[in-house]
């Protein structure tokens, strides 16, 4: 059988690296990476490109990465399961030569090594939900944190978020941070039991995404606790049809959609030879219901 | 054996009924300890509001035991619950959108999940293959079948009073769920201790030779604890979905560990035959006190999990040395 | 006998393999041994009688390190003796053949054998599997066995799965074989070769120690016996030294007058015929019974006797034949359907096709009868126990409750939970497979006495029995197998008038 | 059966070696029909590069695979090994950066998971606990234990030689965690089917009973199927570090799914007895295959989940086929 690599393909041949398929806010940065690299592919800018699961898990991840070199790939965007343990991709693709674009969330090494960023620093999100927060309750009190799957730094991000802004404010207080995993399910368990131990002096659940949020907001207004603000990160359907009808107050957008646009974009200036911009910050967006329009 | 023949006397049983309650029931003795220590422990504990909550949370997972104890009495085990779960939320997403009907949705859940534990229950009883292999199986169709159906996204849910299932009150004091987790669980007793079919069920568990040899549908009784255990799942996927208020693909995730737990830590044995259902109802009570009580004492969540893992293997190691002369 | 009580262990008689003094077992609340008192000769074939229940196995258990004791003391080869675990045991010398069967489905005939007595390359872990085939195969050769030692245990028939177990055992080295019931799955020809082993053994100086139900080996092969009574020895002496009906009295503890009580009952109309059925080991049966009538059915281990009745039965498939039951073709195409049209059938292995051990005497009685009994889905838990509680009475099922557990009765009690649960059934054709097997003799004699009550009522009874005298005893007619085809039929007259014997039947057996 | 006779016979074994051959090597056969296929379908699949890459995906997989047979093969199931991967890398990760030792470090995550399986072994042998429990509850005990030990976050490497584990080769050509792979396969096969030990595994695996009253230890014959199975996951987790770089507390969940389906596709029987290494090494590349052809002619991760669930079936359901009359 043949010996070696097949015969290289001429043109680009991307390998789009997912960190899953399965989550909402995945599903919807996917699908615009879909839409932009099939029309990529319509008008002959790329030669063709694939889609890998990473199932969020960083060894698939770098299991995929071979397999797609093997396939022929020589331009990567990748969406880290890890801060960490995707790393080595990157590593790799600096190795061989290979350009890896890093959407979404850094790996440590992307500022090193990778051939750029597109992505919103979760930092801000933190800060912004924060802020919000503060702005609805201004006498202060308790507040809860559901995070997600404990480690993955989306998650570690947004919690230093909340922390600046309120780990020294006086009037503001945690009880703790719960390992929710990214579930609402299991962030409404968390907080039914917060409610019963700290009562009235709980004013806020701050949960590292939306579909927490929103369960939160939904059992919090069932039990007539509606004075306590529940807000998280990534602006879903679901949270945003919650923030037009006002059950909740409101939500912060994570534009996926435009990071994995921003850096599909960057594929033509790289094929024309440009230098391409080392970070692209895409910016969060409070949606309240004055705004919530814009974005449904 | 002298305070347990005392105590034996006062509870006016013969020494031989007394191990058989002990044997049986040992474990609401742990379960009455918890409470006590946990009311000395947190003032709030032994509010209406905390133990409204505890059966609330515990609901689902209550629910799910109902069906998983029929199962593993069966000497089965099923370890597609989960995924059901997520198929469940994705059904009732897209019925209740596409009909508007509450009615239809849940009953579509049910349908569905039915269906799959029907599959199940066919391949363990007509093919007589392992119920473990099966559901890991079914474990990933199931999941990737939610995924196809919903495209991978959560979806908000178009009718709101469906939100009224997760947290509406009976007499403004009993949340549904916790309604439906006690009907469950009554129908699963008279269904497992007062029929015919129960009684097949701890026969093909007990020894499924002697249990074919003596006329018993062996296959049709399998087939059921999976279709059992499929409805419950569906019925769970409701309460579920109604709580989160979206249909979510990914949700559901190791839920079937908290079922088995559960059954475990009640007494179901896993070389089946052997379970009660008030041991199993006593087994979910005390994995939602666990949780409820770590979460009012601030315990991480990290010790949480082991102390849960070291719950479960005392509870059996209890069991045994209760039952030591069993072998 | 009495002169032995006083020799204590300070001047331990040299002649003595083996010798148990004050023993004590206790499961739970229950006794099992209560104190006994076992000693072995060297080179004695050494007969462990005594009624299910006894205690022979449990001390036998306790012998290989299966089972530790509560208390008492055991010298082995003039040593203090304790066991762990069987492998100090068949380190010690003694090695065992176990009453239920033990095999090793998957490993194959040379690995059984030699199993935990591998041979491996000098000096390395690494086995020597072409030498342990050769091996395996000498010995096989030896005990007069054609078998190919690498297949595998599960494609063995029941016989040679015990016949390797023997050979096993006896090619340890043992300085003590226990036998725990051997022949219960045995023919005769199978039975002789064992006994020829046994008595190579003694000539070697071994001892063995040889538990049956079947008074007629024990008389025909062993030296000398112990009696072992609820727990308690209770008599042991030379077998040249008694008789059969002392032996009885003793283990028993009452006179059992008569084994074989067969009674005469007005033989009644034909119930059920078989024509031509052939089926997976059986060919070509024809055979009819009547209401009130014992059929006994006899014939080697392996003859297809059993094949036939399940497939009557609906447990195993018919595949070609036809059946009439009253009149009424049948063809039951599993247990429930053969059971609706009013056959019942006790299965010769208990433990496997008989019982829920874990489950209660009251379930397992109920199991096969629960549609019958009950409408509706619901079963009515205070007829239940009236009506378990009755049967259990009319079988005197030894017990402390009908809420206890099935593991935990004894061999013949657990048999009579088996019958109770067919006879809830109400069939008009019992089929009893081997009713006896396993069981002591008082115990035989009142599951014979309730098989001549039950066709009394009109029951035809069709019984397999691998015990001649049972089958001559009981029968009143007898269908004789060979390969799978009925080879000769017998009367009971013909048995009466001694114009068939023994001899004459065993001879048809082998098919001459 | 004329045919099979005549290939028997050109094979120079006799009809019973032969059913025997088949009942154990037909899955090769599944396995060079994929072969075929795949090579068909994608020019890119046979070429060294890509074959070399599918054995170094399953590297991870093939060496928890051959640590599981033993413990299915022993009539058990460990549930643990996901987290052990975890537990492992924290290990890797807190001894190499005190030590800077990458010996120490790899031999600090075998011995860590190897004294976990010792503890799942000895509550399985010694008081005779359900396996699927006791591993279920330290599943939970591990990944709690690796969560406090690093605090529940990831962190790098301080040796940078450490990666070459993951991503050196010998000559160029084959990389280190296939060699690995390759030598554990066979020290696993010799154990397996070479040594008294193996032969005891087999026993006990085929009738627990049988084998005490043979004189095998049984239960450290049980306690070391799993302290192998610890090994396995304390050698992957090596690996498996080296290759990601990091040292990761959350990672692992659901490997122990992959290698169960592995060696259920290799022909290991649950009800314990029934396996062979080859077989095992079939079913891990069977798996990597159906991965690495998806993702060659991309498909989606959807269909993947469903083909994975489907094939396990299937290859359980083709044994079943083939070894009906075992009934
Ligand atoms: N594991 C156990 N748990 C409880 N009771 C037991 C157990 N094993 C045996 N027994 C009880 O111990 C007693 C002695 O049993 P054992 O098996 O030694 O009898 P046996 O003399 O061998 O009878 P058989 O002739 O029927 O084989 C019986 O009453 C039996 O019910
Ligand atoms: N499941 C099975 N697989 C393979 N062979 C079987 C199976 N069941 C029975 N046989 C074989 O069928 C034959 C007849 O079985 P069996 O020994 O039960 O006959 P039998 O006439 O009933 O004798 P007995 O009643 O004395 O045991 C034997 O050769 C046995 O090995
Ligand atoms: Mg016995
Ligand atoms: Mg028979």
């Amino acid at each position: 059988f043949a010996r070696g690599q097949a015969e290289p393909e001429s043109g680009l041949n991307v390998a789009y690296i997912a960190k899953n398929t399965v989550d909402a806010f995945h599903a919807t940065l996917n699908r615009a990476a879909k839409e932009s690299l099939d029309s990529l592919v319509a008008n002959g800018t790329i030669n063709r490109w694939q889609l890998y699961d990473g199932l969020t898990d960083p060894i698939t991840q770098v299991n995929l990465f071979e397999n797609a070199v093997n396939a022929g790939a020589n331009f990567v965007i990748l969406l880290p399961a890890e801060a960490d343990g995707s790393a080595p991709i990157v590593s790799r693709g600096a190795e061989l030569g290979i350009p890896v674009i890093v959407v979404n969330s850094t790996t440590n090494n992307t500022e090193s090594l990778a051939t750029a960023f597109v992505g919103s620093d979760d930092i801000e999100a933190g800060e912004i939900m924060a802020d919000f927060v503060k702005s609805v309750v201004p006498t202060g009190g308790l507040y809860a944190h559901m995070m997600g799957v404990v480690g993955n730094s989306a998650q570690i991000a947004r919690g230093k978020g909340i922390q600046n802004i309120l780990g020294d404010d006086p009037n503001w207080e945690s009880v703790g941070d719960y390992a929710a995993d990214w579930q609402a399910d299991r962030a409404v368990g968390f907080t039914t039991d917060v409610i019963t131990e700290y009562g009235d002096a709980i004013k806020a659940i701050i949960c590292d995404n939306d579909d927490m949020s929103s369960a939160v907001q939904n059992y919090l207004n069932s039990i007539g606790r509606d004075d306590v603000v529940a807000i998280g990160v990534d602006g879903n359907a679901g949270p945003l049809s919650m923030v037009k009808a006002g059950t909740l107050r409101a939500t912060v957008l994570q534009d996926g959609a435009a990071q994995v646009q921003t850096a599909i974009a960057m594929i033509p200036d790289y094929l024309a030879g440009k230098e391409l911009p080392k970070t692209t910050m895409v910016p969060f967006t409070l949606v309240i219901s004055e705004n919530v329009d814009e974005f449904m | 054996m002298e305070k347990t023949g005392k105590l034996a006397h006062l509870l006016k049983m013969d020494q031989q009924e007394f191990n058989l309650f002990m044997k049986r029931y040992g474990i609401g003795l742990v379960m009455f300890g918890m409470f006590i220590i946990l009311s000395i422990a947190s003032p709030r504990f032994l509010t209406v509001n905390n133990l409204t909550n505890v059966l609330t949370t515990v609901s689902l997972n209550g629910i799910l035991a109902m069906g998983m104890v029929f199962v593993i009495t069966a000497e089965g085990i099923d370890l597609s619950i989960g995924s059901m779960l997520a198929l469940g939320s994705v059904t009732i997403g897209l019925v209740l959108n596409a009909t508007g009907s509450i009615f239809l949705a849940a009953v579509a859940s049910i349908v569905v999940c039915a269906i799959f534990g029907f599959i199940n229950g066919y391949m363990v009883g007509k093919f007589n293959m392992f119920p473990f292999v099966v559901t890991l199986a079914s474990m990933l169709v199931i999941r990737g079948v939610a995924y196809v159906l919903s495209g991978g996204y959560s979806f908000a849910l178009a009718n709101p009073d469906f939100a009224q299932i997760g947290l509406g009150q009976l007499f403004g004091v009993i949340p549904f769920p916790v309604i439906l987790l006690l009907l469950v669980t009554l129908i699963a007793y008279v269904l497992l201790h007062n029929t015919k079919y129960g009684r097949y069920v701890y026969a093909v568990g007990g020894n499924i030779r002697a249990a074919r040899a003596s006329g018993v549908n062996v296959m049709w009784t399998r087939v059921g604890t999976f279709v059992i255990s499929g409805i419950t799942a569906g019925t769970a996927a409701i309460i579920m979905t109604a709580r989160i208020y979206a249909a979510q693909p990914n949700i559901g995730t190791g839920y079937e560990i908290d079922a088995i737990a559960a059954c475990v830590i009640g007494g179901t044995s896993f070389s089946g035959g052997i379970s009660t259902i008030p041991g199993t109802f006593i087994g979910v009570i005390i994995i939602g006190l666990i949780f409820n009580g770590m979460n009012l004492l601030g315990i991480s969540s990290y010790w949480q999990i082991i102390m849960k893992g070291l719950l479960i293997v005392g509870a059996v190691l209890l069991d045994k040395m209760i039952n030591q002369n069993r072998g | 006998m009495e002169t032995n009580d006083s020799a204590g262990k300070e001047t331990l008689d040299p002649d003595l393999i083996l010798s148990c003094e004050n023993v004590r077992k206790n499961y739970g609340g229950t006794a099992a041994l209560r104190g006994v008192r076992l000693r072995i000769r060297r080179g004695d074939i050494h007969a462990l009688v005594g009624e299910n229940g006894a205690g022979k196995s449990t001390l036998m258990n306790i012998l290989v390190g299966l089972v530790q004791p509560d208390g008492g003391e055991i010298f082995f080869d003039g040593k203090p003796y304790a066991v762990a675990n069987p492998f100090q045991a068949i380190n010690s010398g003694i090695a065992m053949i176990h009453q239920e069967l033990n095999t090793e489905p998957y490993l194959s005939v040379a690995e059984s054998i030699f199993l935990n007595r591998e041979d491996t390359f000098p000096g390395t872990p690494f086995l020597n599997k072409k030498e342990t085939n050769e091996r395996a195969k000498r010995i096989l050769t030896k005990f007069g066995i054609d078998l190919n030692p690498k297949i595998h245990m599960e494609q063995l028939t029941l016989a040679q799965m015990q016949m390797v177990e023997i050979i096993k055992a006896v090619s340890t080295d043992a300085k003590l074989v226990i036998m725990d019931e051997p022949t219960s799955s045995l023919d005769s020809e199978e039975t002789k070769r064992l006994f020829e082993t046994i008595a190579d053994l003694r000539s070697h100086g071994v001892s063995v120690i040889y538990i049956s139900h079947r008074i007629e080996e024990i008389f025909s092969i062993c030296d000398s016996y112990s009696i072992f009574r609820d727990g308690e020895s209770v008599a042991t002496g030379a077998i040249k030294e008694t008789t059969k009906d002392e032996l009885i009295s003793k283990m028993v503890g009452r006179k059992v007058d008569k084994i074989f009580p067969k009674a005469d009952i007005e033989i009644g109309e034909t119930l059920f015929v078989a024509e031509n059925l052939s089926g997976r080991g059986f060919q070509d049966i024809s055979f009819d019974v009547r209401a009130g009538e014992i059929l006994g059915v006899a014939g080697l281990v392996g003859s297809g006797r059993s094949e036939t009745m399940q497939a009557i039965f609906g447990m195993d498939p018919l595949e070609k034949g036809k059946m009439y039951l009253e009149g009424k073709e049948i063809r039951p195409k599993d247990v429930k359907a053969a059971q609706r049209a009013g056959i019942a059938m006790v299965n010769e292995n208990r433990k496997e096709y008989g019982l829920c051990l874990f489950r209660s005497i009251r379930e397992n009685i109920s199991l096969a009868s629960l549609s019958e009994r009950y409408r509706g889905p619901f079963i009515n838990q205070t007829r239940e126990k009236d009506e378990c509680r009755q049967i259990a009475k009319r079988l005197n099922i030894k017990m402390s409750n009908l809420e206890t557990e099935a593991f935990a009765l004894s061999g013949g009690n657990q048999q009579k939970v088996v019958v109770a649960k067919w006879l809830m059934d109400r069939p008009k054709l019992l089929i009893l497979d081997e009713p006896t097997r396993g069981v002591d003799v008082g115990a035989k004699a009142e599951i014979h006495s309730l098989m001549g009550t039950f066709a009394a009522s009109g029951m035809a009874i069709i019984m397999i029995s691998s015990e001649l005298p049972e089958v001559m005893g009981m029968s009143d007619r007898i269908l004789v197998y060979h390969e799978g085809r009925v080879h000769h039929t017998v009367t009971r007259e013909q048995i009466l008038s001694g114009e068939e014997n023994e001899e004459t039947i065993l001879a048809k057996q082998f098919g001459r």
